[in-house]
């Protein structure tokens, strides 16, 4: 035996009860940050009376698909308030949620390949230290320590210059993290209802008052929308267009491997990120593909060009095998940030607009959504997330800025 | 990878194409008049249907010519979008 | 066109193709099977013109050339000159060195007042000849053309495609079959790489 | 010695040695790991996982869970499927125990890939496939047919059957032969088709000793013809070694001629089981007992049981077994109750039933449904998706396998424009009626469900049945959940073997109606693993991504210039002389730049002809400012923004005639702005007459800079006034140098001082460069690279779109309002009027003075308040984009984007870096040579 498994999960997760024919709050979709949002609810706000509403099977949107990066070395200072809430949320949740869903603090490197890359990756770090996010620009020689693996020789095509290293960054079990929210959701009241698909809404004017769905109608005080890639499906509903694009996004996993890399490695240029998953699969991504797409499938080339990458950074991975592609439909907007705030319909709210990027978020994001549910106004972390922005021209363009995505 | 008509070359693989998001978006007529909220739209926001989708490629490639296309977004079935008088 | 420029021989001297240090290593690596040359400097010019345009028959008749444009991915003409389907209005004009200013100057006159563009390319691209038994089996290790002689792509074919991870012009000459492929010159010592790389299943000894 | 006399595919003329785990062991060629092992008598490999239970060969293809091997041999290779790693001479493997390992040994493969186009493509070469792949071929179609297995055959080649009154292997043999004769057929064996994506595109992957290929096949129609996998039954203990699929002992006994064992139990939901009874008992072993769930099974087959001496137990199923490291015993119960019996034994042919390969089916979209007399998951065969035919879609009758095949064949070419009538289905012996199976989930064991710990649904995950009921008790109903909390199917078998087994399961745990009320997974691509290699084929090392270089490299390269990348070209980034560091060359440059003359490669500018009567309107669209009512023969600097308002890229272009433009544009922007224009043109602007054609490596261009310069421009153009009044800034001029290249010469200056690009056509490059250093000898030319040029450029304020800019910045917060017109529109002219751009205190560029002229900022850090504590959050005041000491201000210097920063200069500001406060003052952005004096030389 030289595998040891996972810890084992708990012998009860949750109830499939009857949806009721109104809630205080409905949210649609159980992916990360609809659960989490619910946890929030019920236990920052004492709202329990909440249905979480999932057209499929739980988690089972991005939630069930991402590689499971987390880190909260973004660049502007909205970001870095953001990803910090969540990464301070996420280091107390496997004791306040009584899961060990493994996470795993074990360090994000994101290199950098050019000179431009060198100064973007600098900029980053000197302001992730002034934002109070552990951040460090690590020269070659000290990557060679971090990450003996990666190919460090001046003798390649895109030479590693430095990287940044957020030490707290990680990964987590995805799967777990949401069945951990579900569960104590679950017990505190909330109905987690599979296999019921919004479709649209109850409008009293410009109010939203419940919601269509393949199981019914269901009547809501509020409605929090939580469903990624198809946010603009269900918004299209109202009239009320978005900024999201979605995109197939696509990941792979390597057969089981004994420990050989330590950290997170994430590479813009060269554009391939990996871990390694606690069970010893090497986990891999890159970038969207180019078109809009909801069949949770992208294009083979995309595959090819990622191990290409993958192959320059980590020559050791030669004959490691890829055992399964598989893709999401990732919600894109024009600055790379996310969309979290109130609409200009009463009683709606929105969270989307996560890209490749809102695993990581999953309990800040369901905190702050919680707070804007629960009291009408944004937190002030969500604050400037709003739709507005996109009129005003005050994007946060984390992706303009080259910084990193995922 | 989608096999991509391009009305003047033929087939050709999806990696000789730049995808254009929606079609028959048109630049505004005169900007200047527009408000801050039909600017931002014009700007950002496009049509996401599941489903049929006009949209817009350049065959980078190779002619470099924009044309427009009829796909399915859940299947990615193609179709040429009829030419528009 | 039957005009032939002087070259200027002094300056002729000082000019060097991207890939003309390689002519040595070139034709070690190649072998019965297949083979790669570079064909440096030729004559190159980018026309765009509406093939509805009067124009057009002016130039043929300047050229002594049609324009192929009922149907895409042509050539008319030989490998000494040619006019190269590019696109709906557009054609690459290949001629032996030297030739541009006479086709330029003839093209200028032959489009007089209609719309259209005439741009000398003939340094922007280099070209290299892939020839033999095997140099389809080499494409397609690099392109993803159907490049099968029973269906699209016989003699006097081209096309604009990717080889690899460079755009080219690809362009069958003869059944040999023998290819002529422009690429853009800081591109050509990769493409060249790329093509030896495919080549050594069948020239290594 | 388990290998029997004779028979079987081996070459028995040649020994083949091979280690595993140390052991020296021998085979022949022709076997596979798994048989050699097998035929020296070893049946357990790597034990289990997480709970360490021995574990034995099951299968004898690509769908073993258990028998997975470290290769180490030629370059270690992790998971490999003994039953599909061919054997060779000097193998050597380590078992494993479902973890592999890496390894930087030298790998002897190439990988490399094709891309082909057909227009029928028929994936798997049993009958149903060789079938379909003769019926298309005969057409005159281009025909790709795909095999996995080392020879065409599939089952046949485990069979008795005779097809047109001859052996199979005759009938195969003679297809053989026909593809060889038909040109247009391509027969891949050894390959393995992986991937089925959109648009009928197929990836196989091809295995051949040290050559690997993947070959992209862009299919007109697609014939699959997979066949089924046998899979095995989920009882106590049903994981020893000497278990092994039914259809697999056949497998070693017919191809490899190897008897897995001597005294057999055979037990099974079907008929297929029986013809591996009597094969057993024809190689000699003895079949103790056949055991059938049927209670009624064929009496033919029970007559047949009978005839092999084995006694026949129907109703029944073996529940449970003994052995310690292989099965020493079965033991046998009616599934309806009664007393069990053991039954001694060495080896346990199970078969569970059959799985219909639907996998590649289900991967082009094709949904499946479950048919309860296949008793498997079979596709729709919905119309647009692949053909399927033959045992993948449930037909388990040879005739019935041949007939789709050649129907489908046929069917296949004639949609592609290759009429054929389907030919006749040859006769077939052997073949006999296939009665409905009887599929048991669960066979029943000691207590409840939830206890049985020991019937195994995954072997390589180690999953029980206790633990699909644990998955169900803690509120799992899909099976998407039951998947992801037991991991069953997430190994490198992707629950071949064990996926269906664990519907039927989860369908007995939910008390559902059959297993199709419960479903299947998703199944994804590859369908069998492949390598990262083989993925990334040769875009590996020096080919990974093109090298861009200029006609000069080669004499940078001789100079010992140091590179850097941009964009995918090199471009020098100085010159050290010997005992020089960075500091001290770039230091060296950029005094000769303002003191002498210098010169700078500068061929790697995006170069763009626009040409057209509209060119003059369609410049003044796409640049902030005015591009019409420039003079021909005149060079002016223009920005772009995106529709947003936001610097995307700048550059000088020149007017070479009234209709005829010619734009520069950065190194990295080139292909980007291309298509913008194109963009533009073509989506927006159609009427507008202007052609645009790309002209970068047309040229190359070398920057002579430096008060010598024009000294240095007169030696190489004679024929050139270069005087200031005859030769003006921003002005263009046609020549011949000396040396007689065709030149075009302007007076641009990036650097402040006098200068000159001195264009040529690119195949003059290195003489125009050789030429220019030859011309400058006299007043000491210096080459230089871009760190110079970086530092000459900030001293003037000049910014560098991506370093200075990213795509948060206007024109205006660069403080560039004069290049913004206010009369014409241009894209991204409505942006500057939203709220958040019109605001005043945006970040606007400004230079930086730090207070101790030595001090040298860090680019990248950020500017703070001078009197906030530096507990974060800090609030941060914008960051220093450009950074450098001057040589000629003798002091660091820098430019950065500051909040409000137009009105602070003059403020004294802080630079936080590393603990330290470095205080700066914030100035104009331009340092050197305010008046802009030298720009016009001495
Ligand atoms: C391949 C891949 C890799 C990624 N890697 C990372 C990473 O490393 N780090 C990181 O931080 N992020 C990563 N992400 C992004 C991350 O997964 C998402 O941003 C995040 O999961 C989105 O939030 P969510 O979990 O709530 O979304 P989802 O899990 O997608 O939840 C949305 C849910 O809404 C449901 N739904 C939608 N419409 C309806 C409807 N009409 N009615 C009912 N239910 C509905 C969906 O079924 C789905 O379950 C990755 C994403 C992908 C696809
Ligand atoms: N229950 C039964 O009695 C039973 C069950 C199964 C098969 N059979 C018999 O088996 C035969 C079935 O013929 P068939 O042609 O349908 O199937 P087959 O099993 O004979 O052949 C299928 C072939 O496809 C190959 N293959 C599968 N997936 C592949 C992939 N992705 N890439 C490349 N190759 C792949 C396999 O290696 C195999 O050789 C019939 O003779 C039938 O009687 C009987
Ligand atoms: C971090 C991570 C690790 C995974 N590890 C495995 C694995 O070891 N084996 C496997 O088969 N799939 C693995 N998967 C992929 C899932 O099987 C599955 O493909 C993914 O959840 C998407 O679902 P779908 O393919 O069913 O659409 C992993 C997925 C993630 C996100
Ligand atoms: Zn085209």
């Amino acid at each position: 035996m030289v595998s040891t498994p996972l810890p084992e999960p708990p012998p009860r997760l949750w109830r499939t009860p009857e949806p009721k024919r109104h809630y205080d709050v409905v949210i649609v979709g159980s992916g990360g940050h609809g659960l989490a949002t619910a946890y929030y609810l019920a236990r920052n706000h004492g709202i329990t009376d909440v249905a979480v509403l999932e057209r499929g099977w739980l988690a089972g949107g991005n939630m069930a698909r991402n590689t499971t990066i987390i880190r909260s070395n973004y660049l502007f200072d909205e970001s870095a308030k953001l990803y910090n809430h969540a990464l301070d949320l996420w280091e107390q949740l496997p004791a306040e949620l009584e899961y060990d869903f493994l996470l795993s603090q074990r360090g994000v490197l994101n290199l950098a390949h050019t000179e431009q890359e060198v100064r973007d990756s600098r900029r980053r770090v000197f302001a992730n230290q002034l934002n109070g996010v552990d951040a460090e620009w690590v020269e070659p020689d000290e990557i060679a320590e971090l990450c003996p693996i990666l190919n460090l020789s001046s003798d390649v095509r895109y030479p590693v210059l430095g990287a940044t290293l957020q030490r707290r960054g990680g990964i987590a079990k995805h799967d777990h993290v949401a069945w951990a929210f579900a569960r104590k959701a679950d017990e505190m009241g909330v109905d987690l209802i599979q296999g019921c698909e919004v479709t649209g809404f109850q409008l009293d004017g410009d109010r939203v008052t419940g919601v269509q769905t393949s199981l019914g109608p269901i009547g809501a005080g509020r409605v929090a929308l939580a469903a990624a890639g198809r946010t603009s499906l269900l918004t299209d509903q109202l009239g009320l267009r978005l900024p999201l694009q979605s995109h197939p996004l696509q990941a792979l996993v390597s057969e089981l491997l004994e420990p050989i890399h330590p950290c997170v490695v994430m590479s813009n240029h060269v554009h391939v990120y990996c871990s390694q998953a606690h069970k010893g699969e090497l986990v891999l991504g890159a970038g969207v593909d180019s078109y809009n797409g909801y069949g949770q499938r992208g294009s083979v080339h995309v595959i090819e060009q990622q191990m290409a990458a993958a192959l320059e950074l980590f020559p050791i991975f030669e004959r490691a095998h890829v055992i399964r592609t598989w893709a999401g439909t990732v919600d894109v907007t024009p600055d790379a940030s996310p969309i979290i705030g109130p609409t200009p319909y009463e009683n709606l709210y929105l969270n989307c607009g996560w890209g490749t990027g809102g695993f990581k978020a999953t309990p800040g994001v369901g905190w702050v959504y919680a707070h804007t549910i629960a009291t009408g106004e944004p937190h002030p972390i969500n604050e400037p997330y709003g739709l507005d922005r996109f009129t005003t021209g005050a994007l946060i363009d984390e992706h303009g800025a080259a910084a990193v995505a995922h | 990878m989608l096999l991509i008509h391009c009305p003047w070359c033929g087939d050709r693989d999806e990696t000789e194409f730049h995808y254009g998001g929606q079609a028959h978006v048109d630049f505004p007529e005169n900007p200047a008049e527009l408000d801050d909220a039909a600017w931002a739209e014009y700007l950002f926001v496009r049509d996401n249907p599941r489903g049929l989708f006009h949209e817009r490629w350049a065959h980078t490639a190779g002619c470099r010519r924009w044309f427009n296309v009829v796909r399915d977004t859940t299947t990615n079935e193609m179709r040429p979008e009829k030419v528009l008088p | 066109m039957t005009v032939v420029s002087p070259v200027d021989q002094e300056v002729d001297t000082l000019r060097r193709s991207p890939l003309g240090a390689r002519a040595t290593e070139f034709a070690a690596r190649s072998g019965p099977a297949v083979q790669l040359v570079e064909e440096p400097f030729l004559t190159q010019v980018d026309l765009r013109v509406h093939p509805g345009s009067p124009a057009v028959a002016r130039i043929e008749h300047a050229l002594g050339l049609a324009l192929p444009h009922h149907e895409p991915n042509l050539v008319s003409g030989d490998e000494d000159t040619a006019a190269l389907w590019l696109g709906p209005d557009e054609w690459l004009l290949t001629a032996p060195d030297g030739r541009a200013p006479t086709i330029l100057a003839a093209l200028d006159d032959a489009l007089s007042d209609s719309l259209g563009s005439t741009v000398d390319v003939s340094a922007n691209r280099t070209a290299l000849r892939l020839s033999g038994p095997m140099s389809r089996e080499v494409l397609e290790k690099l392109c993803s053309l159907d490049l099968h002689p029973r269906w699209s792509f016989t003699p006097g074919h081209c096309a604009q495609t990717l080889i690899g991870r460079t755009q080219a012009i690809l362009w069958q000459l003869d059944r040999e079959p023998t290819y002529r492929i422009l690429v853009r010159n800081s591109f050509a010592a990769y493409l060249a790489d790329v093509l030896l790389d495919a080549m050594q299943e069948f020239t290594a000894g | 010695m388990t290998r029997l006399a004779e028979g079987g595919r081996i070459d028995r003329a040649r020994t083949l040695r091979f280690t595993c785990d140390g052991i020296e062991l021998t085979g022949h060629p022709g076997d596979t790991l798994a048989s050699a092992l097998l035929a020296n008598g070893r049946i357990e490999v790597g034990s289990s996982i997480y709970r360490d239970r021995p574990r034995g060969i099951l299968t004898a293809d690509g769908t073993e869970p258990n028998a997975l091997v470290q290769v180490l041999s030629g370059g270690p290779e992790p998971m490999v499927p003994a039953t599909t790693l061919e054997l060779r001479d000097g193998l050597q493997v380590a078992s494993l125990s479902g973890v592999g390992w890496l390894s930087n040994a030298p790998d002897p493969t190439v990988r490399d890939k094709k891309y082909v186009h057909v227009d029928v493509v028929v994936v798997g070469g049993g009958p149903a496939g060789i079938a379909a792949a003769l019926a298309a071929g005969r057409s005159g179609a281009r025909v790709m047919l795909v095999e996995q297995g080392r020879h065409l055959g599939g089952s046949l080649l485990d069979g008795d059957e005779r097809i047109d009154g001859r052996d199979a292997g005759e009938w195969i043999s003679r297809a053989a032969r026909e593809f060889v004769d038909m040109p247009e057929v391509r027969v891949l064996t050894r390959s393995a088709a992986i991937g089925y994506y959109d648009h009928d595109y197929l990836l196989v992957a091809e295995r051949r000793g040290d050559r690997e290929r993947l070959w992209h096949v862009r299919a007109r129609r697609v014939v699959l013809a997979t066949g089924a996998t046998e899979r095995p039954m989920v009882f106590a203990d049903n994981d020893r070694p000497g278990i092994m699929l039914a259809s697999a002992v056949r497998t070693y006994l017919k191809r490899f001629a190897v008897l897995p064992g001597q005294d057999a139990v055979v037990v099974t939901t079907s008929d297929s089981a029986y013809l591996t009874a009597a094969d057993l008992a024809a190689a000699g072993a003895r079949v103790r007992a056949v055991v059938d769930t049927r209670p009624e099974p064929p009496q033919r087959l029970v007559e047949l049981a009978n005839s092999l001496g084995a006694q026949v137990f129907t109703g029944s199923a073996v529940v449970g077994t003994t052995g310690d490291r292989r099965i020493t015993s079965a033991r046998i119960a009616g599934l309806e109750g009664g007393t069990p019996v053991d039954v001694d034994c060495d080896l346990l042919a199970v078969c569970g039933g059959w799985n219909p390969a639907v996998q590649l089916y289900s991967q082009a979209g094709g949904s499946l449904r479950w048919d309860r007399l296949v008793a498997g998951f079979v596709p729709e065969q919905e119309p647009g998706r692949p053909k399927v035919v033959g045992s993948a879609r449930g037909t388990y009758d040879l005739a019935g396998c041949l007939a789709q095949g050649l129907a489908a064949g046929a069917e296949a070419a004639t949609a592609c424009g290759f009429r054929i009538a389907a030919p006749p289905v040859p006769p077939v012996a052997g073949d006999r009626p296939v009665a409905g199976p009887r599929p048991v989930w669960l066979v029943p064991g000691e207590g409840e469900p939830s206890e049985w710990t020991q019937h195994f649904v995954d072997l390589q995950r180690d999953a029980t049945v206790a633990d699909v009921w644990r998955a169900v008790g803690a509120g799992m109903r899909s099976v998407e959940h039951v998947k992801r909390y037991t991991t069953i199917g997430t190994g490198n078998d992707q629950g071949k073997t064990s996926g269906v087994n664990a519907i039927g399961v989860i369908a007995e745990a939910l008390g559902a109606e059959s297993p199709g009320e419960v479903g299947t997974t998703t199944f994804r691509p590859p369908h069998v693993p492949v390598s990262f290699a083989l993925l990334a084929g040769r875009d590996r090392g020096e080919l990974h991504d093109p090298v861009r270089t200029t006609p000069m490299h080669s004499w940078h390269v001789e100079h010992g210039a140091e590179f850097e990348d941009v964009g995918q070209w090199k471009r020098p980034r100085y010159y050290p002389q010997p005992g020089e560091d960075m500091a001290a060359a770039v230091h060296r440059e950029c005094l000769a730049a303002r003191t002498g003359v210098a010169m700078q490669d500068v061929s790697t500018l995006g170069r763009i002809e626009i040409v057209g009567p509209d060119a003059p309107e369609f410049l003044n669209r796409i640049y902030t400012n005015a591009f019409a009512k420039l003079a021909v023969g005149k060079a002016r600097y223009g920005v772009m923004c995106t529709a947003d308002g936001m610097v995307f890229d700048d550059g000088v272009s020149i007017r070479l005639a009234e209709d005829r433009y010619l734009m520069s544009t950065t190194t990295g922007g080139a292909a980007t702005v291309l298509e913008w224009l194109e963009e533009w043109l073509q989506t927006e602007w159609p009427h507008l007459a202007v052609h645009c054609t790309s002209v970068t490596e047309q040229w190359a261009a070398v920057a002579v800079v430096g008060p010598d310069s024009r000294d240095v421009v007169a030696r190489l153009a004679p024929d050139l006034d270069v005087s200031n009044e005859a030769f003006g800034f921003m002005e263009f001029r046609e020549t011949e140098l000396s040396n007689g290249i065709p030149a075009r010469i302007c007076r641009i200056s990036f650097s402040g001082e006098l200068a000159y690009e001195i264009n040529a056509p690119s195949w003059y490059g290195l003489a125009l460069w050789e030429a220019v250093h030859e011309a400058g000898q006299d007043f000491g030319i210096t080459p230089y690279g871009t760190e110079t040029m970086h530092v000459l450029r900030a001293e003037k304020g000049f910014v560098i779109v991506g370093q200075d800019t990213d795509a948060t910045v206007t024109p205006h917060d660069l403080g560039m309002d004069w290049v913004v017109s206010k009369r014409k529109d241009f894209i991204g002219k409505r942006s500057f009027s939203r709220p958040d751009t019109a605001r005043e205190d945006r970040k606007q560029l400004v230079g930086l003075l730090p207070v101790d002229p030595a001090d040298v900022l860090p680019e990248g850090a950020h500017l703070v308040e001078p009197d906030v504590p530096l507990v974060p959050p800090v609030p941060m005041l914008g960051h220093v984009t450009s950074s450098y000491r001057s040589a000629v201000l003798e002091r660091g210097f820098a430019m950065a984007l500051v909040r409000g920063g137009r009105h602070r200069i003059g403020e004294v500001l802080h630079v936080p870096v590393d603990g330290r406060r470095i205080p700066v003052e914030v100035t104009e952005p331009v340092f050197y040579d305010l008046e802009g004096a030298r720009r016009d030389g001495r």
